[in-house]
């Protein structure tokens, strides 16, 4: 299926003008920049409403399959409304985990009845979905994942606890990484993979504050819960390799994802904004020369990342090292955001001692809860640390 | 000549004890768990607490006998910021003690000697030091006019909503004055409370229109600007005894942190990437701490000379860049539970943001002292 | 508008073809023994291999065809550069292919066309840019009069021991322009070898009093401050290229170290306090070569825009920072190894040093940046 | 033998005019910097012939016993000395492992015969001192050192191999840490410490080039080299023991040290008088704002080490990390010089980019050679790398 440029231009025109038109009005209230920040249900409904109605006029899941909810077409489509949705500064469509991980998996090895009761509930936003990967004693380290489950009959007995569950209070289902065989030889091997429901009797969830003030996490109980046995995806033992195929999906809707803007990013354009009429010894700031060398800095992090993605897709650049820049794009990305976020309230000056409700803060209080918020991706996922570890291990071949 | 000029650091018998009953006490009274339960509501302190800590004379130490205070000079208010900051414990002590510098400095002994007392004694003050956001821009747009009439806005103004006294720089036609203003003369609504970054203080925004000070309460004349300039360093130092406090405590929490939590099969804080952090922040910690005691040894009740000056800078800039790093690899080094109200880094990284930005950042610092040392 | 701007990145066939075939020649014909032969006598390179340079046309690449060149424009250079800096091999190519570019910007091709043509066939020339140590200001003392009597010195003029063609930018009256100075012409004791940190390197001071040039061997008009101002784009990008391939060969250096060497019982490359850091120095390498193939990308024969200055400086401010770090931590990483002569560390950190100071440090092009960004 | 204040001011006084009257005159070549940096037999001449000068005024050695060629005083006034010599910038007292390790020990438990021996030719520079501690394959792992001694009759018969032997070369004597058992349970002890001739047979020295291009270290193999069996301090197994009492010594005069100057420091105040007449962007270097921060940071890290000293001797505060200052002190120094150096001649513009042996090199060639020389302290003795894991596991009490 192969769709033109010019068949896309005109549907990016499309696209375009239904966000303009569609694209909601400030609620009132601080919107998440990204799915780990939905907090209350004021948020919810909200995001939720909005999320429906891209589905609805048929901006979402548009590679899906027809039958489960989808569009039926080519990617690109996807991909334009995503950078249009970018653009247009929308909210984010934020059933991440069932647009992005458990939807496209589903949709690639799920039986006829998985796909036909969750898919188009994930485009539509009626169930949300959670993901039940680390825990509490295996932040880093995956693999170790001890959550028990156990067959019992048609039954699956669920023994254990995950943590940072987002959104693990409104979810209706998880994906949760469960060790079926402590005994196997390699730690992965006794994994699997299940689809699991959040609404049983022995899964009890409890919100974690995070270091904002807000909620968006929870920790979740497993105790003696059953799940049917069909929400196994796979066969067992196969937990690991399916758990590392939901990554791949990531990338967007050309990997598979039901596409959607899953983030707002934060960029250097967006700092520079935010510093406008801040004033540093009685001048703009943005004139102090040690401050315009640090904003430098920041914008070269910023466009090196942009330029990086590009020199990825030219072959004979990439030779080098190949595998650096897509391996160490997290290591990278997160760990510039930081900086460029702390940075942001650095030079705020006295105003960066304010918070979040504050009225006379600048942006609300963006800067400083971006800046904490920040942490999430320099420790989910991996912390930079051990990203480092991979990266050096991986692409420089240095030993473990 | 060296460029490193004055290296004095002195200690006197008095500050040690300072430092240690200061430190057993925050310790016995102020665990993090109580510094917890005021974060989100009241004033951020226990009551009682300041009553013991006005009764420990802590108030007065800077202050002349005089005025009921101790006569041990600025410099031995270092060690107990030190030790509060350690415990993360406020009170309105490190704006009181302030405001107190600044009326001995700009009305003397002898006029303020009152409210000196008052001081002395416990009772809660401040000084509105600010406008805008801006450290670098020492401009006063307030005024007061000959009735005694005040018009401005004064923000960030910490611990306005319990000082019973805020002093507030205004302008007096084209000269620098200071209105003293008391807390019962307020308006209802000439208050704004901010919302912190730091839970564990207090700040407002004051609205001077439609207030009046007797005339008799401002304070004129040459030396009130140079009243001003040398408490803002007085300031700069005591936020900095505070933050390498804080920042230690940090450390501590670190390092407790490093030596319990196993991945992968090992104590993290096996991992040099992890533990070589933490030496960056001993080494800048004890370099903070160096600069501050110098400091310390270097303020006295006079008008600040250059080195003391310098000194000043200097451990403000340092305390300040340490205590930033510190909060921030102390989120990251605890892993998920870092990103968890729950967990302490969130007090010191959240302390690291307020400091930093209380009487000039590092950058404003470091810029000022080019000009004392390399012009 | 995002401050971002222009993120054009391309690549062409003949760029690829040329990253290859250099990478190979540089690979079978310098290795590091020999371009250590060269490091303290003579040219610096070897005369034989400059002539396969000329002869594999790599001195034309960016000159148009009628001169005998390729055509392919100064962005072709770019993965030569790269090539060759990775292989630590000098030749005068720099200096000739910059030479070749001010002289296409400043005289045209017509009038320049016979001159270009002996650049093309490989005669070594050189461009006198300096009088004094500051990139940052371009202001030229030098003069020359009608008579094309020159007067006037230049600092730092690479390759000048060899070019045939040096380029001398003087003051003519009020204007800028350009005299084309042959060797031939040059007197004993017009230059002054200098000695350098990058032994790979050579350059002089040269003396114009009592020089003349042949008036018509003079370029003058309105183009040729232009055409200095975009060379020296230029030339920060062919450094810059050089010094990301210069990079990328010695933290594979150091990494081949660190996978090789055994300290208390384990390979030293497991330690993270070596290992996070080259993962450092490849993050910065990464940057490094997407800048310098966005800058290859923007730069073409005519003036230079906005957005190729943006693309040059950030190629440069970038390459010869991650250099610099590489080339400092690969001392470090070698232990004792690395403090000796016979360790390849120390190629990389001189080379480190001189490329940085070649059209402006880091520092230097994050100035003009923020200029070009921010205001 | 208490000194008052007095007595010590007259003598400052004395001192200083001594200098002032006998600092030689610049002999038209770069004099070393430290002991490591004697490179060439010209060097060697003249810095032998100043430290006899110092010796023979009274100078050096003050604290040692009179009957072994020492003053035997207070070693205050040796304190003195050193500090006028460092004031005046004389050349340095370049017997620094004669005078500052093997000397120190051999008064302290040498045996009469060794005294009378080794101390005056140490002091009066006759006999040249080099240490023979690193071997190739342990260069930060001392305690494994490799190098055999066996007794054989009144002889101990040596082969193996020390690396980084300043003034190898030159040296007559080394202290040398070799290996008598090789059995020993824990390796430590195994080892044995000798005062090592270095002209008899068997031992050969290579010079090592430096990364400056200049000598002053060797190689030095042992081959089957008999040395008498009295060369032994010592019992047999003690060597690491004695070893790490050596390094007590280095802390100057009162630790025992004989004293006088054996670095010439280079601070801060050196950088900004070097960078005088230097423009950046049409102006002094100096007036350029991002420098002026940088030049300011370089300012408070020397400024801190300086208070660091002085509050390490106030006993109330350094109760937080005890020992932390001076177990860091090596790792801030080292570290804090090197980065210094090298912003000296990245702020040197187009004339960073010349070195040693070029007429217009500013201070000739000074800053470049001194940052390539400033890794011998961040390698040598314990890298920065293993410093920190010291401070890290002594200080905060880190696991291994």
């Amino acid at each position: 299926m192969s769709t033109s440029e010019q068949q896309l231009q005109e549907f990016r025109a499309e696209v375009s003008a239904w966000l303009q038109a569609n694209n909601p009005p400030d609620p009132g209230f601080l919107l998440p920049q990204t799915f780990m920040e939905v907090g209350d249900e004021r948020q919810l409904d909200f995001l939720r409403e909005w999320q429906h109605k891209v589905w609805s006029a048929g901006y979402l899941g548009m590679a899906w399959p027809r039958e489960y909810g989808g569009g039926g077409m080519d990617p690109a489509f996807q991909s334009v409304v995503d950078q249009e949705m970018r653009r247009h500064n929308v909210p984010i469509c934020f059933n991440v985990i069932g647009l992005g991980w458990a939807g496209p998996l589903i949709k690639d090895i799920g039986t006829h009845e998985q796909k036909a009761r969750y898919l188009k509930n994930i485009l539509s936003a009626e169930d949300i979905w959670c993901q039940g990967f680390s825990e509490p004693e295996h932040g880093s380290d995956l693999g170790n994942a001890q959550t028990r489950a156990v067959r019992d009959g048609d039954e699956y007995v669920i023994n254990g606890q995950k943590i940072w569950t987002t959104m693990g209070n409104f979810a209706r289902y998880m994906i949760l990484l469960a060790r079926t065989n402590p005994e196997a030889e390699r730690k992965y091997d006794g994994l699997s993979f299940f689809l699991s429901p959040m609404d049983v009797p022995g899964v009890d969830t409890r919100p974690i504050r995070k270091i904002t003030g807000e909620y968006g996490f929870t920790e979740t109980f497993f105790t003696d819960a059953r799940i049917p046995a069909d929400c196994l995806m796979g066969e067992e033992g196969e937990g690991w390799r399916i758990a590392m195929q939901t990554l791949q999906y990531e990338r967007g809707a050309e990997a598979g994802a039901a596409g959607g803007l899953s983030m707002i990013r934060v960029t250097v354009d967006d700092m520079i904004q935010g510093l406008q009429g801040v004033r540093r010894d009685g001048e703009p700031v943005l004139r102090d020369p040690v401050v315009r060398d640090q904003v430098v800095r920041a914008i070269m992090e910023e466009k090196a990342m942009v330029l990086g993605a590009r020199r990825a897709g030219v072959g004979p650049l990439t030779t080098d090292y190949p595998g650096s820049l897509p391996l160490s794009s997290k290591l990278r990305l997160s760990e510039s955001t930081r900086r460029m976020r702390q940075l942001a309230i650095n030079l705020q000056g006295a105003e960066g001692g304010l918070y979040v409700g504050d009225a006379q803060a600048r942006q609300g209080g963006f800067w400083q809860r971006a800046y904490f918020n920040s942490f999430s991706a320099t420790i989910g996922g991996g912390t930079s640390q051990v990203q480092a570890n991979i990266v050096a291990e991986h692409i420089l071949g240095l030993p473990k | 000549m060296t460029v490193l000029g004055n290296t004095a650091l002195s200690f006197t018998e008095e500050q040690a004890m300072l430092l240690d009953v200061a430190r057993d006490f925050c310790r016995d009274k102020s665990p993090l768990s109580t510094v917890r339960e005021h974060l989100e509501s009241g004033p951020g302190f226990d009551a009682g607490l300041w009553r013991e800590i006005a009764e420990l004379g802590w108030c007065g130490i800077s202050l002349p006998e005089s005025c009921g205070g101790s006569g041990l000079g600025v410099g031995a208010l270092v060690p107990v910021l030190e030790a509060m900051g350690r415990a993360m414990l406020t009170t309105p002590l490190l704006s009181t003690a302030l405001a107190g510098q600044l009326l001995l400095r700009a009305a003397g002994q002898e006029r303020a000697e009152s409210w000196l007392a008052d001081i002395a004694a416990g009772s809660a003050a401040t000084v509105a030091w600010l406008e805008g956001g801006d450290w670098g821009d020492p401009a006063i747009h307030s005024t007061v006019d000959a009735g005694g009439a005040l018009s401005g806005q004064k923000r960030f103004v910490v611990d306005a909503g319990v000082a019973a006294l805020i002093l507030v720089p205004v302008m007096q036609g084209d000269e620098p004055a200071l209105a003293l203003l008391r807390r019962e003369n307020l308006p209802d609504g000439a208050l704004t409370p901010n919302v912190l970054i730091d839970q564990t203080r207090r700040s407002a925004n004051l609205h001077l229109d439609g207030i009046s000070v007797d005339p008799a309460d401002i304070v004129t004349g040459p030396q009130v600007e140079r009243a001003l300039a040398d408490t803002r360093l007085l300031g700069a130092l005591l936020v900095a005894a505070e933050a390498a406090g804080s920042a230690g405590a940090c450390l501590d929490t670190v390092v407790e942190y490093l030596k319990t939590r196993k991945q992968f099969g090992k104590l993290i804080g096996s991992y040099q990437a992890l533990k070589h952090p933490c030496v960056d922040i001993l080494l800048g910690l004890d370099d903070a701490r160096s600069f501050i005691y110098h400091a310390a040894t270097l303020v006295h009740d006079g008008p600040l000379d250059a080195d003391a000056e310098i000194a000043c800078r200097m451990a403000k800039a340092q305390a300040c860049e340490v205590l930033s790093y510190a909060g921030d690899r102390a989120v990251q080094f605890h892993g998920g539970m870092g990103f968890t109200w729950e967990c302490d880094a969130q007090l010191y990284i959240r302390r690291a943001q307020w400091s930093q930005q209380q009487f000039g950042d590092p950058q404003h610092h470091r810029k000022r002292l080019a000009t004392l040392l390399l012009d």
